[in-house]
């Protein structure tokens, strides 16, 4: 099989991923060591481009959410969460609660979905140096449990979208169809006990093995006053950010590098571009003080410190947030009454809009711009791994300056055990777009 | 049996009576649309609504002081004595050899009360039995449902726009074949009797005698749906206008057309075609083979489904010209041979329920075309 | 009973096919149980090695590289399957065989000239032989599993190639073409999604790809009669599989 | 009665090999209120069922009076290919007898002449040993009754002969004329080379005292009937068997429908004149 894409010059020693596994897509990683030194560092993605935003142009509005799902497979309610509303806010149309409620509780079906994947299938394994979760006998219970919860989540997709992999329920203005009270309430005694099951894994996870990979760096994502985020808010960081969704989107500099099908973004700074950090440890570090007293306390006596400054950590905020999700989902549904209507009624129009939403990576940016007859004129997707991959180079980077001596073996597997625990999705980043100047 | 008047306000009250013992199908609304479906309360009926049906339309609107001003939607008694999706039986296969078991709940007895059934329906339930019941094999599954119904029909007083079952002998009104026939009357229902469990039905609630006026108002407003009865077939051209023409012209320009979808036979009353195969659950299979468990199930399939009438090495009908053929074919002709009646009962549903709005009748008459 | 050696590969696509397979919670533990899950990025650390008794695929052949890899994954597999619209109709991405590329490129990276990408996005079976295709985006579960099964014990697997109306017809769904004038692809696109998009009362738009036989002209000549444009009846067909309808429409059905 | 929905359980007791992809199986039903009330006759069908795989329909190619019921199959797809790697011993299921059969009341002071193409001899061995065995008994006088007794068989090559070891035995009572589409180089074929049809001129035969009992693929059966019929045998006397796509076996399921006719019910074996008007219609 072919591999990386991109090979480099004769070096002293070249480390290579050729493939990096337990991920999303594909991409490998390249470390050249030069003099004890390290020379380069790529993660290389070599997922070939599909070119979304190309043929999302000239499509009606309606098809925005259709399409851009396709995007992903892993979060495609990410990417109907924030077309949708970007679409919605375009047309200006207000959801009434019962909508807003039953979007949330879809994504905390996809964070349960995404996040129990890669706590127990994907990352999980890493901890206990097997190559996969059902490759010894000791982690299979550990894996069943997370097929326990995946379940869960999928089960709330079904129930709202109609399958968990692009589902099909979203429209503009609502859903093409909410469902009944009494479905939703047959979950809870499920949701309860996966509830009470997942506060327990917060110490477990907070309890496995961890590299010391503390660093000072930045954490974006979501801030809402009366939430944890995930649809709504506005776009803040630990190192002073606090704007708008607009005012992000333009100061976010997107840039291609010549190993990588996927663009890389950073924070324009003056004349410099910072990389930063999206995700679960951002959005935990950023909004723990949302979370119900209940999660609090298990944070607390689980021993984990806020806020999180280890990027390895990135299974610990899962697991708080896989807890939160059930949390939210019973919420959501001890408070559901069916909406009247699915969706309220609107005129389509022309405009320009940006939306972020928190998919289970990251913050996922969408902007749009339709004509007269709703029909997409320009468009920009930036995925929160893409917006990751700068800085998941500098945290190897910071990581092999102190290992750089150490052996090949060693390096790979670390290395990789670092790209995991963002939990890149690769086919996400391959299709971003520059903004147009 | 005699029969009786109730009072319209009252009519209720059978509702009622009947689902202390009984559960009910009868019509519903569902989206756009009027279903057969369980209904809890007698309010669930779609009092005062009416469609408008086109080829290959349906349109709903309320617009009548009567209760029962609609006709025939998609569904009919198919739905419920051969449903869509039925299991035939279980089977484990081990190394000893193998065991099949039957389901007892699809032999269970469930009494169930159909309300608001049309003449055409009943007429097309008389022909399943035909086929479920009166072949070489009894359908058991077939049998038991259809022994523990019981039904209530009611005589169109408004056609739908695709109905033809008058040239059908089929209706609009019910002959025979019900256990209370109900007809609108001005200021009044009145219930036909037909069988003796149709009278204990009516045991204790106030019913009125009925008058030779009513009987007289209930012959002319049946008259009246029959004259606003727009289509027609000439039964009498049946079966040889089909026998003389497999090769016409016509089925290709049909074939055009059709989309081979299959819509016309899950809609239409009568067709009864079906495909059992045996469904396989990962969980049944051990590790050891051949040791497997599953279930062979039966549903709905078509004449139009393209592997229908595949064989070893050959389909015998790869053309949607063919398919259609078949399927018009045995509604009008081959029918009459098997069954001794065509079979077809005249109530339309696949001319609404076509997506590109084919018409058996047109297409019928068509043939006439040299 | 030794048991089969499978691989999961990926082309271009969005891994949600794949993903199927680690969705299909409570079967998945039986599975590694009947078979040996010898290749599988997404999931394992296990290295390309060795044949393979069925390979699965999933994405469309986008680049010159992915051209011979798929031999290559061929050549090991005594069966290969393909999943999701993208392996068997070149996806969503397909739709820039109908357009520009180098237009594509520039509108999406600063520098589209550091971009290897064909011009086309293929189905699998454009390059290779392929032993069986599952349709969907995504491919259904009971399907898969069928599939599977029907692997193990040696029939070929019972997935509906009739229209998805009789799979909506058995749901009792009210038909949204005929009450709600909505386009609905459900006529000319293959059943097995469980009818889906119906019984949210939304039209289907074709993510299982062509029936057999399917009449497209006369479904859009109906659309057309309805007061859909010509463009919009192409844009209904242009998404996940453009490639088997567009395909369908030239080569015409009997 | 057995519920003929519903599948039965019957051992393999023996397998005999006829031709690379066929063989001859012989069944032994293993509940005795089965056995009891089991009867078929020469001509008719089972559903044999293979639980996760599926049914084929199958002729009986023994005679009612066998201790076993035989089913001689071919291998053709998912079911035939299953059976076709089973052992003495294994158990399948199986659901039956379906359909018409050969009318053995037409044949008496008749000659007989029964061709069969392929896999088609299949329901008419069931025939044959009928008469075979009946002349055995002295007190049946079936056999006695019928005039002369062809067999007229054709199959691809000499290797595709199915029953070839059994023919010598058939010759006693009937006379038996073999062809074969091409020998085959490897073996020594005494035999016709050619089509079916050339067998006839080699049978000295009254057509209008005949009747003909015939099985084999549609094409063959079609030119045969005709080439019989201009030969002054009457329609009425010619019975064929027809094959069609089946699934429940008993007139519920629609698919092996072939003009009005069932052909699991009214069927497989038909007067040639009952469906003659629907033989030449294209995909009927
Ligand atoms: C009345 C009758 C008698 C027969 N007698 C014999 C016999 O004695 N010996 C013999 O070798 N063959 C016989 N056949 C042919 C045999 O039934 C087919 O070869 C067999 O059904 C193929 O099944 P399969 O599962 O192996 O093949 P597949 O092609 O895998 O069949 C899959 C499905 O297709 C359908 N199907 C395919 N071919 C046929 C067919 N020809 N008839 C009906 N359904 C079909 C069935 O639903 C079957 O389950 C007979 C057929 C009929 C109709
Ligand atoms: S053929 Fe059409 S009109 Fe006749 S009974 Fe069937 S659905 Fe009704
Ligand atoms: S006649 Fe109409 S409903 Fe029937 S298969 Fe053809 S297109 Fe579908
Ligand atoms: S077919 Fe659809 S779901 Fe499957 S990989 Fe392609 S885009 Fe994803």
């Amino acid at each position: 099989m072919h591999t990386g894409r991109c090979e480099l010059k004769a070096a002293s020693k070249i480390i290579k991923v050729d493939y990096l596994s337990r991920v999303e897509g594909e991409g490998g990683l390249v470390i050249e060591i030069k003099d004890g030194k390290i020379a380069r560092l790529h993660v290389n993605i070599f997922e070939a481009p599909r070119f979304f935003e190309s043929f999302l142009r000239g499509r009606p509005y309606s098809d925005v959410m259709d399409f851009t799902a396709r995007i992903c497979g892993i979060c495609p309610v990410a990417y109907q969460m924030s077309s949708v509303h970007a679409i919605e806010k375009i047309f200006g149309i207000e959801v009434e609660k019962p909508i807003h409620e039953l979007r949330r509780l879809l994504y905390c079906g996809e964070w349960i979905e995404s996040h129990a994947l890669h706590i127990y299938l994907l990352n999980g394994p890493d901890f206990f140096g097997i190559e996969s979760a059902w490759a010894s006998r000791e982690y299979l219970p550990i894996a069943k449990k997370g097929l326990t919860f995946k379940r869960l989540g999928n089960k709330i997709l079904d129930i709202l979208g109609g399958r968990s992999v692009h589902p099909v329920s979203i429209r503009i203005g609502g859903f093409y169809k909410t469902p009944g009270k009494k479905v939703l309430a047959a979950l809870l005694p499920e949701l309860k006990r996966a509830y009470e099951e997942s506060l327990k894994e917060i110490k477990w996870a907070a309890g496995l093995n961890f590299n010391d990979n503390s660093w000072n760096t930045e954490y974006v994502s979501l801030t809402h006053q009366d939430e944890y985020p995930m649809n709504h808010g506005s776009v803040a960081s630990n190192k002073g950010l606090n704007m708008s969704m607009e005012k992000f989107i333009e100061s976010v500099q997107e840039y291609q590098v010549e190993y990588s099908t996927a663009l890389h973004s950073g924070i324009k700074r003056d004349s410099s571009v910072s990389p930063y950090i999206v995700g679960p440890v951002s959005r935990l570090n950023l909004n723990h003080d949302r979370l119900p007293s209940e999660i609090k306390n298990v944070i607390r006596e689980s021993g984990i410190s806020l806020p999180i400054t280890n990027t390895q950590m990135g299974i610990i905020a899962r697991s708080v947030e896989l807890a939160y999700a059930f949390y939210e989902a019973i919420r959501i549904i001890n408070g559901y009454d069916e909406p009247d209507k699915p969706f309220v009624d609107f005129e389509k129009g022309a405009g320009e809009a940006v939306w972020i939403t928190e998919a289970p990576r990251g913050i996922l940016i969408h902007r749009y711009e339709l004509d007269d007859a709703g029909h997409v004129k320009s468009c920009t997707i930036i995925p929160p791994t893409s917006q990751n991959f700068g800085h998941m180079e500098a945290d190897i980077y910071r990581f092999l300056q102190n290992n750089a001596d150490k052996s090949e073996d060693f390096i790979k597997k670390e290395s990789e055990k670092i790209i995991r625990s963002y939990d890149p999705c690769i086919s996400c980043s391959v299709h971003v777009m520059k903004i147009e100047k | 049996m005699t029969n009786a008047k109730i009072k319209k306000e009252h009519l209720k009250l059978i509702f009622d009576r009947l689902k202390t013992s009984h559960r009910i199908i009868g019509p519903r609304l569902e989206g756009n649309v009027i279903v057969l479906a369980e209904i809890a309360d007698f309010r669930d009926i779609p009092a005062g609504y009416k469609e408008q049906q086109g080829r290959g339309t349906y349109r709903l609107f309320k617009n009548s002081s009567q209760i029962f001003s609609f006709s025939v939607g998609p569904d009919s008694f198919k739905r419920f004595m051969s449903p869509p999706v039925r299991e035939n039986f279980t089977f484990k296969k081990s190394k000893k050899g193998i065991s099949i078991s039957q389901n007892s709940s699809q032999v269970r007895e469930i009494a169930t009360a159909f309300i608001g059934m049309r003449a055409c329906d009943i007429a097309a339930l008389r022909l399943l039995d035909k086929v479920f019941l009166e072949g070489p094999v009894k359908d058991a599954g077939y049998d038991s449902l259809r022994r523990n119904s019981l039904i209530v029909g009611i005589n169109c007083l408004y056609p739908g726009d695709n109905c033809f079952c008058s040239s059908m002998d089929a209706g609009p009104e019910i002959k025979d074949g019900f256990d209370i026939a109900v007809t609108e009357l001005d200021d009044s229902f009145l219930l036909e009797i037909g069988t003796v469990r149709g009278r204990e039905i009516l045991n204790g609630l106030p019913i009125d005698e009925v008058s030779d006026k009513d009987l007289s108002e209930k012959v002319s407003k049946i008259e009246n749906c029959k004259k606003m009865i727009k289509k027609s077939i000439k039964v009498s051209e049946l079966p040889w206008l089909i026998y003389r023409n497999p090769e016409h012209p016509r089925w290709a320009d049909i074939a055009g057309r059709c989309l081979a979808c299959g819509n016309c036979t899950q809609v239409c009353p009568t067709c009864f075609c079906n495909s059992s195969y045996d469904n396989l659950q990962l969980s049944g299979i051990s590790k050891k083979l051949p040791e497997l468990s599953g279930a062979r199930i039966r549903t709905w399939d078509s004449c139009f489904s393209t592997n229908f009438a595949r064989v070893h090495g050959g389909n015998f009908r790869p053309s949607r010209r063919a398919r259609y053929r078949q399927w018009m074919s045995h509604k009008l002709a081959y029918w009459i041979d098997q069954f001794g009646s065509p079979g077809c009962v005249g109530c339309g549903r696949c001319i609404t329920w076509c997506p590109v709005g084919i018409d058996i009748t047109q297409e019928l008459e068509a043939l006439h075309a040299r | 009973m030794k048991r089969p050696r499978i691989g999961v590969f990926k082309f271009t696509s969005c891994d949600g096919c794949q993903l199927t397979i680690l969705n299909m919670e409570d079967e998945i533990l039986d599975i590694l149980e009947l078979f040996d899950i010898a290749y599988f990025r997404e999931a394992t650390d296990k290295p390309l090695r060795g044949q393979f008794d069925m390979s699965i695929v999933e994405g469309s052949i986008s680049t010159n590289w992915q051209k011979e890899d798929i031999v290559d994954v061929r050549e090991r597999s005594r069966h290969l399957i393909t999943i999701g619209a993208c392996a068997t109709s070149g996806g969503l991405q397909a739709l820039r065989n109908w357009a520009s590329l180098s237009s594509y490129k520039k509108y999406v990276y600063p520098s589209p000239d550091m971009i290897t990408a064909l011009s086309t996005s293929t189905p699998i079976s454009d390059h290779v032989y392929v032993d069986y295709e599952l349709w969907g985006c995504p491919i259904n579960k009971d399907a898969l599993s069928e599939t599977l099964l029907s692997f193990l014990i040696g029939k070929k697997p019972g997935i509906p190639r009739y229209s998805l109306c009789m799979e909506c017809k058995r749901h009792g769904i009210p038909c949204i073409l005929v009450s709600n004038e909505e386009p609905c692809l459900g006529p000319i696109t293959k059943a097995g999604c469980g009818a889906l998009c119906t019984s949210f009362g939304r039209p289907c738009y074709g993510c299982f790809g062509p029936k057999d036989d399917a009449n497209i002209e006369s479904l859009m000549r109906y659309f057309q009669n309805l007061g859909l444009t010509q463009k919009g009846c192409i844009s209904l067909l242009d998404k996940m599989n453009s490639y088997a309808y567009r395909k369908v429409r030239i080569e015409g059905s009997k | 009665m057995h519920d003929k929905s519903i599948p039965f359980e019957a051992t393999i007791r023996w397998i005999k090999k006829e031709t690379r992809d066929t063989a001859t199986y012989a069944l032994k039903i293993n509940s005795r209120d089965i056995q009891r009330t089991y009867a078929f006759k020469p001509g008719q069908f089972n559903m044999l069922y293979i639980p996760g795989i599926g049914e084929a329909p199958i002729s009986i190619s023994s005679a009612p009076t066998d201790h076993e019921i035989m089913h001689t199959i071919r291998i053709a797809g998912d079911v035939t290919t299953y059976i076709s790697k089973l052992n003495a011993g294994d158990v399948i299921g199986v659901r039956g007898p379906f359909g018409s059969n050969w009318p053995l009341e037409e044949i008496e002071d008749r000659d007989l002449m029964i061709i069969a193409g392929g896999v088609g001899i299949a329901p008419l061995r069931s025939v044959i040993r009928h008469i075979l065995m009946s002349g055995r008994k002295k007190k049946s006088p079936s056999q006695s009754l019928i005039g002369k007794k062809f067999i007229l068989y054709g199959a691809k090559t000499p290797k595709d002969m199915i029953f070839r070891d059994e023919f010598p035995r058939y010759m006693d009572t009937f006379q038996v004329f073999l062809t074969v589409d091409k020998a085959d180089p490897e073996e020594y074929w005494r035999g016709e080379v050619g089509l079916i049809t050339g067998l006839l001129n080699k049978v000295s035969f009254n057509p209008l005292n005949t009747v003909v009992f015939m099985c084999g693929p549609e094409v063959m059966m079609q030119s045969m009937t005709k080439e019989l019929i201009l030969r002054g045998v009457p329609g009425e006397k010619i019975f064929i068997s027809m094959e069609r796509n089946m699934n429940c076996g008993m007139g519920v399921c629609g698919h092996c429908m072939f003009g009005p006719k069932f052909v699991c019910k009214d069927g497989p074996i038909f007067r040639f004149t009952d469906i003659e008007g629907f033989l030449g219609i294209k995909e009927i």
